[in-house]
């Protein structure tokens, strides 16, 4: 192999040539030298550009611009979802719900909480990744404050039923949060109809910039969090430090055309997903992790029978692709979330997570395939029998 | 990732990978580790006249294992038999750049190698026809 | 007045081309698509990016690469150095030491520290604004373990003595913490020779972009402070989530500028400063705010008699500049900085500050002393006798 | 900056700024605030034949005060003097888009034309050559 291909979109995808001209169009004029906090037609020309962004990126998940608090990305949005919202509501119970599958944004803030007095129940999903609404509602209890879960999972790609566990968050009266860095784009969102109180996406998983995202606050359910740090006064206090004006730019703008092209990217891309779920599986000992059909367009991720996993994804050095979180990568490890959905550590170390994008083709996948079927031969066949 | 660039050529393409060539004297075999390690490496070395002729391998393993184990069959050619009982593979490590933390792999090679000796030690008791240096 | 001026660079700067071109080729090729957390081609050379900028961060102030931690800017290096810093030195003391004129990232987080038992003196510096090193030798106490203090304020602009001060901490054994956002580039910065074991920085205060910045935290003094927030493991651990290459790369390139050109920045802006200054205080009833040398070269700051502040502003509306820190603008609040300093409300209520920058020009100069000169007569003969 | 265009044109150049020019009648005066509270106004008023004929102010305060000191002056000229202690200058509040926190300025100009009145209501027992509506 010479070539090389992108198949790991789940970690964060090419900043769309639109999104990059915006960008640059603030950088270079006068909306991008004021500081948004200054009163001064520069300060105005800035805030004039962070305020459409923050109608753009409202817009793609249904909500309105003054719940929109800006981030450095969604492991920010997710720190103050979760510790942000568990330290302002302390005096109303100490009790957090979440998975064993979530991103380590969502699972470290737990474990800080807990570090903090917090008490967290950690609810395996079943052995496809999907945890079941009933699960979360026989999880609640009194002193339950917060159930934290993933609409799409970064490893699996599987969609849990969010606006089922909404709905029985609702009738318990605990804040959910849901961490949208994967579906936002992806799969629609509506936080009024997903009964979704808190939310966070980032726009590199968007085709947006790095280093920028987003935190939705329910404005009847969640007005306010505990900030994880203090300044001056930005975004109502809940997020302080000077806003990134081109940075919002490029979101807003990947906001706006993720919504538009949602119609058209997720069945392409469910296109390119299936021919490459389909060359994958037909390697004999080849799983599929992750449920089947509640998954989303972008992901497949799969386990390897009778390869180690490092000298598989060496093999294949020539294709981005992940092993799991691009955080955890590489460290050897067999990924927890293969680990929970039961998959012994041989197995659950050889797997790869291939994932696709607005910009995948088919002779990407083709190649993959074929990439992937020569090396788990070549490696089979290098193995002591 | 950031394979040294000695590591990756032997991993992409290995020499001595398989079973050793059809020829005279005796092959010898030996295997350590397990896929379950993560780690499982077998050893074919054919002997004649007390002298190592050809070494292959196999192995399921990260890239170091595989590199190793290729360079591991290269360098006991030509040597005396009693090289599997001596060879230290973890004398590759610096060769291989190997982290510090996988040098256990050079160690399953070793057993696999001992292995190899112990097979050798038997024939040679069992087969006078196979001149032998002291072990 | 129908030409707008831009004199408001302590609030933020122009983004240099040099470094907006380094973003736009970063966000065009494969370096911006990777995830720089990934091992695969495409991380690698995010990675690449992400280091050279970290190369090139140290280099401006004297440090080693290693002790590097990018952020999203200055208010979140700050708090991380301080708050981060206090909680993971908690069981060796709880007295921190900072002054009354410092941002509200830094003396926020002091006041969040306060809540959680720590005790904090605020220091008030002298009536030019300068921060004796006796005040703090006197303030050390044996439970204080941290020490926080502007090199540049960012209101007045003058010169803390930061070295003379390190001296002192280092002798008491206390961590010395500097707000560098000012001064980064502006004046040289050697972390060795000051005795700074932790100091902030922020990109858009020198011609880079906003939304990134950096903490460095001295190797051997200070390895660790605890995380604001939770995540991937990114910068060791202290500050997660995925790094905006990017921006780094613009923060890099406009670092290694900065430090190019601080030989011949300092003096032609200086120079500026000087006209400048000359021209506004040779209105009656003006005067400078705070230290006459002691003073960086980008920031002058006057008081006005007999107008009121608020039209001062107004009336120089086409000039683009600041009543104090951008954060705390048009709340029609005197600014504490100048309370501090003791002038009264009124006065300090009319309060300009100018500020200047690498693209300012004399003839911005001079039209800003013209329109200053010409506004403050106007309201003054508008003023009832 | 977001104060109304209206506010601006005022602002930037305030109708009535200063003193009435001199003619017949008499001239009014009064004052409330002080640079002290950041708001400080005055007005002058002409009034002849019981009727204000010109205003005039000076100010010290927001361009809201200003603004409204002009419009002040100008809706109280052609009016019977009286409007000195009728007129609501909060009745301007919407014109002016004030923000709710500066309500507090347009009772400062109610105070200045109160003390203008009071000036009229002495000068009117005063001086018997000036007609006067009942106060
Ligand atoms: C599910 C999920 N949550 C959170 C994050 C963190 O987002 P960011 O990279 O913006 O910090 C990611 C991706 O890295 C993710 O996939
Ligand atoms: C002295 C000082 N510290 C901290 C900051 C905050 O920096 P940032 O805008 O990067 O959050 C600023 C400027 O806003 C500043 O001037």
């Amino acid at each position: 192999m010479t070539a090389t291909l992108y198949m790991d979109y789940a970690a964060s995808t090419p900043v769309d040539p639109a999104v990059a001209k915006a960008m640059a169009d603030v950088l270079a004029g006068e909306a991008g030298t004021g500081n948004p906090a200054a009163t001064h037609w520069a300060g105005q020309a800035a805030g004039q550009v962070v305020e459409q962004a923050r109608v753009r990126v409202a817009a793609l998940i249904g909500a309105s611009p003054g719940e929109i608090v800006f981030t450095s990305g969604a492991t920010e949005a997710d720190n103050l979802a979760v510790i942000g919202a568990a330290r302002f509501r302390r005096q109303l119970g100490r009790h957090i719900v979440t998975t064993l599958i979530e991103h380590p944004a969502v699972l470290e803030s737990c474990r800080a909480l807990e570090a903090e007095g917090f008490e967290v129940s950690y609810l395996p999903p079943d052995n496809q990744g999907i945890l079941a609404a009933e699960l979360v509602a026989a999880a609640l209890r009194p002193d339950t404050i917060l159930v934290s879960v993933a609409h799409v999972n970064n490893e699996l790609g599987v969609v849990q039923p969010v606006a089922a566990i909404g709905e029985v968050c609702r009738r318990h009266g605990a804040l959910l949060h849901v961490d949208a860095a994967q579906s936002a784009g992806r799969l629609p969102v509506d936080v009024r109809a997903q009964c979704i109180d808190l939310l966070a996406l980032s726009a590199h998983k968007m085709y947006g910039p790095k280093g920028v995202g987003a935190l939705f606050l329910d404005r009847e359910r969640c007005r306010r969090v505990e900030p994880l740090f203090h300044g001056g006064g930005q975004e109502r206090g809940l997020r302080p430090g000077t806003l990134p004006t081109h940075q919002l730019a490029g979101l807003g703008v990947a906001a706006e055309l993720a919504l538009q092209r949602l119609d058209s990217d997720v069945p392409a891309i469910l296109a390119l997903r299936e021919r490459l779920e389909q060359g994958l599986l037909q390697v004999p000992g080849v799983q599929l992790n992750g449920h089947v059909t509640q998954r989303s367009c972008h992901i497949v991720n799969v386990s390897v029978d009778g390869v180690e996993g490092e000298s598989l994804r060496c093999g294949l050095r020539d294709i981005a692709l992940s092993s799991g979180s691009a955080c955890a990568a590489e460290s050897g490890e067999p990924s927890p979330v293969l680990r929970t959905l039961g998959r012994p550590d041989h197995v659950a170390q050889a797997s790869l997570r291939f994932s696709l994008g607005r910009t995948s083709t088919m002779a990407d996948v083709e190649a993959s395939v074929a990439a992937f079927t020569a090396t788990v031969a070549r490696l089979r066949a290098l193995a002591p029998a | 990732m950031g394979y040294p660039a000695a590591v990756l050529a032997r991993f992409d393409a290995p020499p001595n990978a398989g079973a050793v060539a059809p020829g005279p004297g005796t092959v010898l075999r030996g295997q350590a580790g397990g896929t379950g390690e993560g780690v499982s490496v077998a050893f074919e070395f054919r002997v004649a006249d007390g002298r190592i002729v050809a070494g292959a391998f196999r192995a399921f393993g990260c890239p170091y294992t595989i590199a190793a184990c290729s360079l591991v069959a290269e360098r006991l050619a030509g040597r005396e038999a009693r090289a599997l009982a001596e060879f230290k593979p973890l004398g590759l490590a610096d060769e291989l750049e190997l982290p510090a933390a996988r040098r256990g792999r050079l160690l399953t090679i070793e057993d696999a190698l001992r292995s190899c000796w112990r097979a050798w030690d038997n024939k040679g008791l069992a087969a006078s026809n196979v001149s032998r240096s002291d072990p």
